[in-house]
C-alpha cells in the first residue's frame, strides 16, 4: 500500500482519531475506576442507601 | 491582655447605628452584646473585626502581639460560613487555617473531632446540612489560635448537642485566657458573661 | 416485560456488566476487519490516497449526528415519559458525541490542506458540522456548571430539542450563507457516486464506529448511574452522622 | 505553604472543579471568533488581513466576562470578609485570585488560539508569535478587569457593569496588542516597539490592578 505524496496528511488523520479515541476510553475507564473507589470507600464505613436498608433493589 | 472600645459610634449608609458606646474586656472574659433587631449588633462586630469603619471613638487592643492588628487577632463568625461547597470538609478547614496563618495539617483533625465532623473530612461540602456547615466554619476558630473571637449569633442553626460543644469551646477558650464579644438574642450557654445592650442612638444625626 | 427492567438502573448495571465485554469484543473485531479492507481500498482517481482519510471523516460526521439525536430522544424521556435512565443516556451521550464531531473536524481539516490548500475553507458542510460541535460545546458546559444534576437534567433536555429543532434551521442558512460566498474554485467533497470498492469499507468503517460508541455510550452511562448512587450514599452519610 | 500559595491553590482548584468557571473563558472565544466570518463572508484573504483583529476582540471579551464573578462568590459566601482579616496584605490576596484566574482562564485561551489561527487562515509559521502578544498582554486585561470586577462587588452590581467599566480602560492594550501581531504576520513596522509596549502595560497593570482592586474593595465595605 502506497499512501502518496500526502502520507503524512492520512497519518496524521489516523493518529489523531486513535489519540481521541484512546482519550475517550482512559476517561471512561478512570472516571469507572474512580467511582467504584468511592463506592467501596463508602461501603467500608458502613454507608446504605436507603434502598438497601429498606431491602428493595430501586434506587 | 485588654480590649477596649471608647465613645464608639458607627454610620451606616447615612443612617447612626450606635453612639457613645464605651466597654472594655480583660482576657479570659465575654462580653454578650443583646438588644432588639437593628440595634446593631452585627454592626459592631464588624466594626471590631476592621470590616466596617467606625465613624467616631476608638478601639485599643493592648497586651497582645505588637504589630499586628485587632482584625489579625480575631476570628469572625459571621451569618454566612465561608464553605466552598466543591471542596471536601478537610480541604475547606485546611484552606482557612493556612490562610488564617495558623499551624500546618496537624491541627486539621483535632479542629473537625471538636465540631463532631471528623467522620465526614473527605465529603464535598456540598452535602453538608446547614448546622454540620456552621459546625465547620466554628473548626476554623480552634484550628488557628486567635485571642479574640467575634461570634455573631454562633448557636443559630445548631442542634442542642452542638450548641453544648460550641459552649464547652468557647469555656476552653476563655480558660485559655482568650476573649469573646458574642451577639446573641437568647442564652449562649456562658455563665458570668458580661452584657452590653444596645438600643437606640440617643439622638438621630442632624 | 423488557422495557420495564430496564427502567431500573440495577437491573440495567448488571445487564451493561454482562454485554460490555462482548460489545466491546465486537467492536474490535469489526474494526480489524474494517480497518484491514481500507488498507485493501483502491486510491481515488482524483483525491488520490488522501481518500483514505473519507473513512475517519464520514463515521465521525454520522456519529456526531447520530449522538444529538441520541440526546433528543433521551431528552424526550426525560421531559415526556420521566423514564429514570433517559437523563443518564442523554449526559452520556454528550462528551461521545462531541469526541465524533471533534473527529469529523479534525479529519477534515487535514483532508483540507492537501485537497484545498489551505486547513480550513468555511465550505458549508465542515461549517455545519462545526456549529454543531459549537452546541455540543455548550452542552458540555451547561453539564459542567450545573453541581446539582437534578436541575441540569431538565436544563439539558431542553437544550437538546432546541438544538434539535434548530440544526436544520442552522444547516439551511450556512447553505445559503455559503452559496452567496462562494468562491468558484473550490473543490468540493465527494460529490460523484462512489465505487463499491471504497463505498464497502466505508460501510464497514461506520457500522464499526457506530459499535464504538454503543459500547463507549453503555459505559459512560454505567459510569453515571454509580455516580448517582455515590451521591446518594454520600447524602446518607451526611444525614447519619447527626444521628 | 504560604497564604498567597494557599489562596492561589485554592481558586484554581475551585475552577476545575465541577461548578467552576475554567475552561468557560476559552469556550466563549471559541464562539465568538467562530461566530465573526458569518458577519464578515469566508473570503479567507479577507479573514487572514483581520485576523488577529479578531483574535484579540475575542480574547478581550472572553477575559473580561470571566471574570465577573470573580469577587462576587467571595463576597457572597462570606469568604471576602475572611480573606480580609488575614495577616497578608489585601492586596496581595487579590493578586492571587487574579494570577489563579489568568491562569485557568487566560492560558486555555492562548493555548487554542493556532486553531482558531488556522480557522482565520492565519499563516502558520507566524501563528506563534500571534499567541505571544496574547501571552503578553493577557495579563493586563486580566489585572486590569480585575478593577472592574472589585468595584462590581462594591457597588453590588454585576454584568455588563463591568464590561461598561473597564472595556475603555482597555483600549491601549488592544491597540499595542493587535499592532504587535499584524507587524509579526504582515509587517512591515517591526514587532519590537508594540511588543515591548504591551510587556510594560502587563506590568504596569499587575501593580496597579491589585492596589486599586484592594481600595475599592475596602471602600465598599459596610
Amino acid at each position: 500500500m502506497s499512501l502518496g505524496q500526502h502520507a503524512d496528511f492520512i497519518i496524521a488523520s489516523y493518529a489523531v482519531t486513535a489519540l481521541v479515541v484512546a482519550a475517550l476510553i482512559g476517561w471512561i475507564a478512570a472516571d469507572y475506576a474512580a467511582q467504584r473507589r468511592v463506592l467501596g470507600d463508602l461501603e467500608q464505613r458502613g454507608v446504605t442507601r436507603r434502598s438497601q436498608r429498606a431491602k428493595g433493589d430501586t434506587p | 491582655m485588654q480590649l477596649r472600645g471608647g465613645d464608639l459610634a458607627c454610620e451606616r449608609g447615612g443612617r447612626l447605628v450606635f453612639a457613645g458606646l464605651n466597654f472594655a474586656l480583660a482576657g479570659g472574659e465575654a462580653l454578650v452584646v443583646t438588644g432588639r433587631n437593628g440595634a446593631g449588633k452585627s454592626s459592631l462586630l464588624r466594626v471590631l473585626g476592621g470590616l466596617l469603619r467606625h465613624s467616631a471613638g476608638r478601639i485599643e487592643l493592648s497586651g497582645g502581639a505588637d504589630e499586628a492588628t485587632l482584625a489579625e487577632q480575631s476570628h469572625y463568625l459571621g451569618h454566612l460560613d465561608a464553605v466552598k461547597p466543591s471542596l471536601s470538609v478537610s480541604e475547606n478547614l485546611l484552606f482557612w487555617t493556612t490562610y488564617l496563618g495558623g499551624p500546618r495539617g496537624a491541627a486539621i483533625r483535632p479542629a473537625l473531632d471538636a465540631v463532631d465532623l471528623a467522620g465526614l473530612a473527605d465529603l464535598p461540602a456540598a452535602y453538608l446540612s446547614a448546622g454540620q456547615k456552621r459546625r465547620l466554619s466554628i473548626a476554623r476558630l480552634v484550628a488557628v489560635r486567635r485571642p479574640v473571637w467575634l461570634l455573631d449569633e454562633p448557636t443559630s442553626a445548631l442542634d442542642t448537642p452542638s450548641q453544648e460543644r460550641l459552649a464547652g469551646l468557647m469555656r476552653d477558650h476563655l480558660g485559655s485566657g482568650g476573649m469573646i464579644v458574642a451577639a446573641a438574642h437568647g442564652p449562649i450557654g456562658l455563665d458570668g458573661a458580661r452584657e452590653l445592650r444596645l438600643g437606640r442612638p440617643a439622638e438621630p444625626m442632624s | 416485560m423488557a422495557v420495564i427492567d430496564l427502567a431500573n438502573p440495577t437491573r440495567f448495571l448488571t445487564l451493561v456488566d454482562r454485554v460490555l465485554p462482548w460489545l466491546a469484543g465486537v467492536t474490535a473485531l469489526v474494526f480489524a476487519y474494517g480497518l484491514y479492507r481500507v488498507v485493501g481500498a483502491p486510491d481515488d482517481y482524483q483525491q488520490g490516497a488522501t481518500v483514505k482519510i473519507m473513512y475517519l471523516h464520514v463515521p465521525g460526521a454520522w456519529l456526531g449526528m447520530m449522538g444529538w439525536g441520541v440526546m433528543t430522544v433521551a431528552a424526550l424521556g426525560t421531559l415526556v415519559w420521566r423514564h429514570p435512565l433517559a437523563d443518564v443516556a442523554g449526559k452520556a451521550a454528550a462528551p461521545i458525541g462531541a469526541a465524533f464531531t471533534f473527529i469529523c473536524l479534525a479529519t477534515g481539516m487535514l483532508w483540507g490542506r492537501p485537497m484545498w490548500g489551505t486547513y480550513w475553507v468555511w465550505d458549508a458542510r465542515l461549517t455545519s458540522v462545526l456549529v454543531l460541535f459549537l452546541l455540543y460545546l455548550g452542552m458540555l458546559a451547561l453539564y459542567w456548571t450545573a453541581d446539582d444534576p437534578n436541575r441540569s437534567t431538565r436544563a439539558a433536555a431542553i437544550l437538546a430539542l432546541v438544538g434539535a429543532v434548530n440544526i436544520p434551521i442552522i444547516k439551511f442558512s450556512v447553505d445559503w450563507w455559503n452559496t452567496l460566498h462562494q468562491p468558484a474554485s473550490v473543490v468540493r467533497m465527494g460529490g460523484a457516486a462512489i465505487d463499491s470498492s471504497i463505498l464497502v469499507p466505508l460501510l464497514i468503517m461506520t457500522l464499526a464506529f457506530t459499535l464504538l460508541f454503543f459500547t463507549l455510550h453503555f459505559a459512560a452511562m454505567r459510569n453515571e448511574i454509580l455516580r448517582r448512587r455515590v451521591r446518594s450514599m454520600r447524602m446518607m452519610q451526611a444525614r447519619e452522622s447527626d444521628t | 505553604m504560604s497564604p498567597f500559595l494557599a489562596l492561589l491553590a485554592r481558586d484554581m482548584r475551585l475552577a476545575v472543579r465541577v461548578g467552576g468557571g475554567a475552561l468557560m473563558g476559552a469556550l466563549f472565544y471559541f464562539i465568538v471568533v467562530a461566530m465573526m466570518p458569518f458577519a464578515i463572508g469566508p473570503d479567507l484573504n479577507l479573514l487572514a488581513r483581520i485576523g488577529p483583529a479578531i483574535l484579540w476582540l475575542g480574547a478581550l471579551l472572553a477575559s473580561l466576562l470571566a471574570l465577573d464573578r470573580l469577587f462576587a462568590t467571595d463576597h457572597e459566601d462570606g469568604s471576602l470578609d475572611l480573606l480580609m482579616m488575614g495577616a497578608m496584605p489585601l492586596e496581595l490576596a487579590v493578586a492571587a485570585k487574579a494570577i489563579a484566574h489568568w491562569l485557568t482562564t487566560a492560558v486555555p485561551l492562548i493555548v487554542i488560539t493556532p486553531v482558531l489561527g488556522l480557522m482565520l487562515n492565519i499563516d502558520m509559521s507566524s501563528m506563534g508569535w500571534v499567541a505571544l502578544t496574547l501571552l503578553a498582554g493577557t495579563p493586563a486585561l486580566t489585572f486590569i478587569g480585575l478593577i472592574g470586577a472589585a468595584l462590581a462587588v462594591a457597588l453590588r452590581r454585576g454584568g455588563l457593569l463591568l464590561a461598561v467599566l473597564v472595556l475603555p480602560l482597555t483600549i491601549p492594550v488592544l491597540i499595542f496588542g493587535v499592532a504587535a501581531a499584524n507587524a509579526a504576520l504582515v509587517g512591515p513596522a517591526p514587532f519590537g516597539p508594540p511588543f515591548t509596549i504591551l510587556c510594560a502595560l502587563s506590568l504596569a497593570s499587575l501593580v496597579l490592578g491589585p492596589v486599586a482592586a484592594a481600595a475599592a474593595l475596602r471602600q465598599g465595605l459596610e
